[in-house]
């Protein structure tokens, strides 16, 4: 189900607080998008999600058991950078996944097992927009294209949790558009829950279904470090986006990809959800 | 105990050549074979890590000096017996002075040698000869290989080594040889020694070694078309040629019969001579470690007079095998 | 134009990179000259042509003695050497390097013992080694080992170690254990430095390998060089040491060039 | 968990860390009993109680020919040399590599002469150092600063030329002429690499050090080491290539301090 | 006047065309938006007019003179990465410009000239919202606080033209605010003509006196080589923004940072200038 808990959740590095006491319930198949000035502790945020970082205090708990201490394939991960295995061809980075998972010696498959995974992949491939680079290195791609392969990548795994970290910063708008028709489709199609970093909130009112904003409460420079940020604002896109429903905002998205000139448009409105965290919306950068 | 597997180890110098060209041209083969044992035979580069690799027993035999085999094996515990008196420096070791042909002119001078090798003893003996002592100059350790090279440049004005150096430095302008073993004959002694107990325990190790020894040495000193041949090979394998390595054997007293061997070894001379070596090295504090005497180390000679302490023998010489070759009873 | 944007083109490259060795081939003709006026028997530096004369007979006229061509036999027997040391340092470096790069267990066990042997001076073991292992090839190829392995190791254990933790992190979302980690991630990236660091030891795999052969040998480059040492045979000496500097840079150039053939993503990456 | 996970806490890695050591010094105790055990005089692995009376002796009562402390005036003397060997190197080394990093004439110039000189074996090359120099300091001096500066000045040029070349535009568009790019942009950069660079160089320059030593000196590490040899002293010989391997450590933590003191930024940029 | 003109511009690596026949005229004091799909070649674009990249073919004119073959203070830049000095302080890299125009031999100044110079980097860095980092490393700032760094850094030389490469992509949409309210006013006060690369239209049309877009037109895999990219689109802002003028754009800029909800609206339409290179909207991402 794959629904998410998080309890009490502190986080220090040395002196400095990031995170403050943090409380959270993800819906099982929630699409939330994180948002929040620089350097407030997205990253990390994600990072203890992964279990590539233990909390200072507090708990995550994944469908009401404790999160393992380690990261495993329950979690997806599309980090900011140094997302793909430089040494690998495209298709060798797609397929290192589902190869590793099933041949546990030398994670690589032979025959008719191989060509399974590899036709798999491909298809992967074609719908982040990177067939024909199959045999290209990731050096070869631009930053953007290494940004859609991690994606393919963290997805041919069909997390239960999918983190995502900026993931489509370096895209351009033609692209962008494309991946997230592709993101909205998969969210539908696989069983996961998406946490998604972004700076850009007309992406955030695209694609989730809620809106996380964290924010230092306490921001004189004297006050940094002795105070952590937390949840500002928590605001679920009204009317609701259900996973595996189609629901109107598909033909709002077709029509900008077309017409720069709408490019500032987008769908739906917001609504507090009351629930104490919510403030004026002002605050929101 | 008894074994049949022997090694021998001997390093680049005029007087032990003919191990190398014996092992090369099937005579140690033949010795080994007539006795029923093997002889593997290794050259070194280096004569110090001969003598220390035969220390620590990874050898049975090995060539070395009278004054080396003293002061590392006999020093380090390990019972040692010449086998074979090779030969002994008449001229190969010797005390060279830049722009001056007077041994006296050392006094003040930097000298570059081997420390505490027979060069070094060469050159307290050169000094006792002209009533100086160490004090008067100072010595500069200088590896054998560069000494060629270092007398050339200006700051060595004195120098004591041995051949091959010794002729490639008096052919160049201002070399004056002022002392040489020549001077002291005798008294440095190439030896070919074994391990006492091995060879106490395997004698037949002992009587090859002298049946390849004077074999060989009997055909380097042939005056035929093999004996130049093999001079020449010699030389080839010292790095030089046949007229080279012959200007060599002329400053070496060879003992290729047996008979003269057995005469030095029991001559009187020899205890002189190896009275005036462990003082030496006593003084150098390599004898007897903290003692207050040389007689910590016991030497035997021929015919079992000790000098030293009877109960720490540990370097020997005998007579037993060179007399067995001069019998011709191998 | 700034000095820093002037670019000569190939051929005055050419010319600049040459100009060197000529000036150097220059200094030692006028030099020799003028010793050989001074002294005709002068060994220090040999004219040219005593040289040539010297290579041909070390070459190409079979040893009176053996038979053997020397320059070939030597050679043969060092490089012999040097490739089974090299090779069982380059084993045995990968495989410490990656795991004390990788396993925090390993690095806290075996870091600081790898770390003090590197700054063992290997030149001063060697009478132990000689009597540890022998006099034979297994005491020469030994102090290469010595020599090289704590180096490498060290320079892999930090290349492993300075791969992006979010590669590590990541292998794991793909379901890969500390083993696929290791085979699938870590060692193929660390290829690539393998061939670099194995390149930045030829120069004292030479040394550990001259110095070996000058204690005990009957055939190698370092051992004909400690050899005429005696009589300054400068004529035998130039040429070797222009021989191994010549093979050096040939096997420099090679494995740089190996590199960049298997493993083309290494040098996209910079 | 997996094994890459697992972090050993403080105390276990120290202990992890020293277990090795304690096999090692285990290993010395009992095949040094074994041997003395066979004959009591053995000279190749001496018991620690002689090496602590020689230890006690080289470093704290005076010789009795010249009242020196011996292994305080070795590493005296040893350290001279190296100390200006390395001064030397690392002088010439930084203005190599400087100039070859950023100029590309120079770079066509000097680097293909560089990369060679860089793989002469420098021990091969002694005799002629002796002779050219003499026997005194100066030539010990030069045989560091020849086996070392290559290799330095080499890695600094590729530290230099690595330098995005993003940064060198950057600098002309803030008026920078090729003088103040080397002086303010890249010197400043490669000054940490310089100190790498040079830590990694210390083994070798000991190397270098003992073998030149061995050839010629009347004090010094390397000297000792080759003297006492003579007579199979290992109860000197251990101890001192212990000594030598602590002041490597020592210097090599030193130095990684000093970087880390002197240019903070380096540390941050990892 | 720092007006440039393009002729017949055409690069090439090896065997790829990147750039076909561009030609263009910039007027002084334009704010030239480029945007076009990634890897088209905008970056390369940028490198030839400041004097780092040679052309295959074609000549770059700066005030009617051909362009100096190297880089020069006339041109200031903000790279996509890499654009500031790791071995100086914050401080230290803003000052390095000024220091290093007037101290030709020890690039430093000493005493009063010194700080003057310091009081005016540390007034830029407070512009850009940097102050209190001032003695800071590089490395300890984060990457939307580096790009500001080297904003500030190029734009202490007062530069005639600037050349910006994609530099707000890492800020979060507060600080971006600020940043493009900086650009505006110093675009207005200095004399500089400014070209700036962005994947944001909205950032594109919130700034720019005029927009170009870069394409290939041919882009199949087989033609990419063969083919280059050129102007596919040439939009002047309508109505016109000029550098000195105020308009009505500040106006709406100041709304836009308070309300998240009314982040799609920008400023102004678009119109083409009919010149020939303009054709459909639709083919802008
Ligand atoms: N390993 C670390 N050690 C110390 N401090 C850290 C560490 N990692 C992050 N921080 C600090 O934690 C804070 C949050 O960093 P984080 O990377 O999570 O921010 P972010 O919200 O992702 O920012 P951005 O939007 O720029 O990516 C920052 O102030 C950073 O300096
Ligand atoms: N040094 C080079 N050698 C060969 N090809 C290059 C080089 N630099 C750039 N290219 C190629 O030129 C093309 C244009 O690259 P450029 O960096 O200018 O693109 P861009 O428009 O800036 O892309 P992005 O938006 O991703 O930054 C790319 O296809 C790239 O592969
Ligand atoms: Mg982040
Ligand atoms: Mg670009």
């Amino acid at each position: 189900m794959s629904g998410i808990e998080i309890r009490n959740l502190w986080k220090e590095y040395g002196e400095q607080i990031v995170l403050e006491n943090v409380s959270l319930t993800i819906a099982p198949r929630a699409f939330v998008a994180l948002v929040g000035p620089s350097g407030c502790g997205k990253t990390t945020f994600l990072r203890m999600i992964l279990g590539q970082e233990s909390a200072t205090r507090g708990e995550i708990l994944l469908d009401g058991k404790l999160l393992p201490k380690e990261p495993g394939p329950d979690r997806g991960v599309v980090y900011q950078r140094y997302s793909v295995f430089p040494h690998m061809t495209v298709l060798g980075n797609v397929m290192a996944g589902p190869e590793m998972r099933s041949a546990r010696i030398l994670g690589r498959r032979f025959g008719a097992a191989r060509r399974a995974i590899a036709d798999e992949a491909r298809a992967m491939l074609a719908e982040v927009g990177l067939a024909g680079s199959e045999d290209k290195y990731p050096a070869q791609l631009s930053g953007g294209m290494q940004q859609r392969l991690a994606l393919a990548q963290a997805l041919m795994m069909k997390p239960r949790v999918l983190l995502l970290d900026e993931p489509f910063g370096a895209l351009d708008p033609g692209i962008r558009a494309d991946i997230h028709a592709l993101m909205r489709r998969l969210w539908n199609e696989i069983e996961m829950t998406v946490i998604m970093v972004t700076h850009d909130l007309r992406e955030a009112f695209t694609l989730s279904t809620r809106i996380i904003a964290f924010e230092r409460r306490r921001d004189r420079p004297e006050e940094q470090a002795r105070y952590g940020a937390t949840i500002a604002q928590d605001i679920l896109i009204w009317p609701p986006r259900v996973a595996g429903r189609r629901t109107m905002y598909e033909i709002d998205l077709h029509s900008l990809r077309d017409d720069p000139t709408t490019m500032g448009q987008f769908a739906g409105t917001t609504r507090p959800t009351g629930d104490g965290h919510a403030q004026t919306y002002s605050a929101l950068g | 105990q008894t074994k049949t597997d022997f090694k021998v180890a001997w390093s680049i110098y005029v007087g032990w050549m003919p191990w190398g060209y014996a092992a090369d041209h099937g005579i140690v083969q033949k010795w080994a074979d007539r006795y029923g044992i093997t002889i593997e035979v290794t050259q070194f580069n280096d004569y110090v890590e001969s003598i220390n690799q035969y220390t620590v027993g990874a050898y049975d035999a090995v060539t070395l000096t009278n004054m080396d085999g003293l002061s590392i094996p006999a020093e380090g515990g390990v019972d040692t017996t010449a086998v074979i008196v090779g030969d002994f420096s008449a001229g190969n070791d010797a005390v060279i002075l830049k722009d001056s042909d007077n041994l006296a002119d050392i006094a003040g001078r930097n000298v570059n040698l081997v420390e505490f090798s027979v060069s070094h003893y060469l050159l307290a003996r050169a000094l006792e000869s002209v009533g100086l002592s160490e004090r008067d100059l100072k010595v500069v350790n200088t590896a054998d290989p560069d000494m060629v090279g270092a007398f050339q440049t200006p700051d060595v004005t004195a120098m004591v080594t041995w051949n091959p150096m010794v002729s490639e430095i008096l052919t160049l302008p201002g070399a004056n040889n002022v002392f040489d073993s020549s001077d002291i004959p005798g008294e440095i002694i190439d030896l070919m020694v074994a391990n006492t107990a091995v060879l106490a325990d395997n004698p037949d190790f002992g009587k090859a070694l002298a049946g390849i020894w004077y074999e060989t040495a009997a055909l380097l000193t042939a005056d035929t078309a093999e004996g130049a041949a093999a001079r020449a090979a010699m030389g080839a394998a010292s790095g030089t040629d046949q007229a080279g390595y012959e200007a060599q054997l002329t400053a070496t007293r060879l003992f290729d019969q047996p008979a003269d061997a057995v005469a030095f070894v029991t001559s009187p001379a020899l205890e002189t001579t190896m009275d005036h070596v462990r003082t030496f090295l006593f003084d150098k504090g390599l004898l007897g470690a903290g003692g207050s005497s040389p007689d910590a180390v016991g030497i035997e000679f021929p015919g079992g007079t000790v000098m030293g302490d009877a109960g720490n023998v540990a370097f020997r010489f005998t007579d037993t095998y060179m007399k067995l070759a001069a019998d011709g009873a191998l | 134009m700034r000095l820093v944007n002037v670019r000569p083109d190939r051929t005055v490259r050419l010319m600049l990179g040459l100009l060197p060795f000529v000036l150097l081939v220059m200094a030692y003709v006028i030099g020799s000259a003028a010793r050989l006026a001074e002294n005709p028997n002068d060994k220090l530096l040999p004219a040219l042509s005593t040289l040539a004369q010297t290579i041909n007979t070390l070459a190409f006229v079979p040893d009176a003695r053996t038979g053997n061509y020397i320059l070939w036999t030597d050679t043969l027997a060092s490089l012999t050497r040097l490739a089974w040391g090299l090779g069982i340092s380059t084993a045995s470096a990968l495989v410490i390097g990656l795991v004390t790069g990788i396993l925090p267990v390993a690095r806290a066990a075996l870091a600081p013992v790898v770390t003090f042997v590197s700054m063992v001076p290997p030149l001063a073991l060697l009478p132990i080694l000689f009597i540890v292992l022998g006099l034979g090839e297994v005491s020469k190829i030994a102090l290469i080992v010595i020599g090289v392995t704590p180096i490498m190791a060290r320079d892999l254990a930090l290349a492993a170690a300075a791969l992006p933790r979010e590669q590590i992190v990541k292998a794991e979302t793909l379901s890969a254990s500390s083993w696929l980690i290791a085979y699938r991630v870590v060692l193929p990236q660390i290829l690539p430095r393998l061939i670099d660091s194995l390149r930045l030891q030829l120069g004292p795999a030479f040394l550990f390998l001259i110095a070996a052969e000058a204690i005990s040998a009957d055939a190698g480059l370092g051992y004909r060089i400690f050899l005429v040492r005696r009589y300054l045979a400068m004529d035998v000496i130039f040429p070797y040491v222009a021989w191994i500097t010549l093979l050096s840079v040939l096997i420099d150039i090679g494995l740089s060039t190996l590199r960049r053939r298997l493993f083309p993503w290494s040098e996209m990456a910079r």
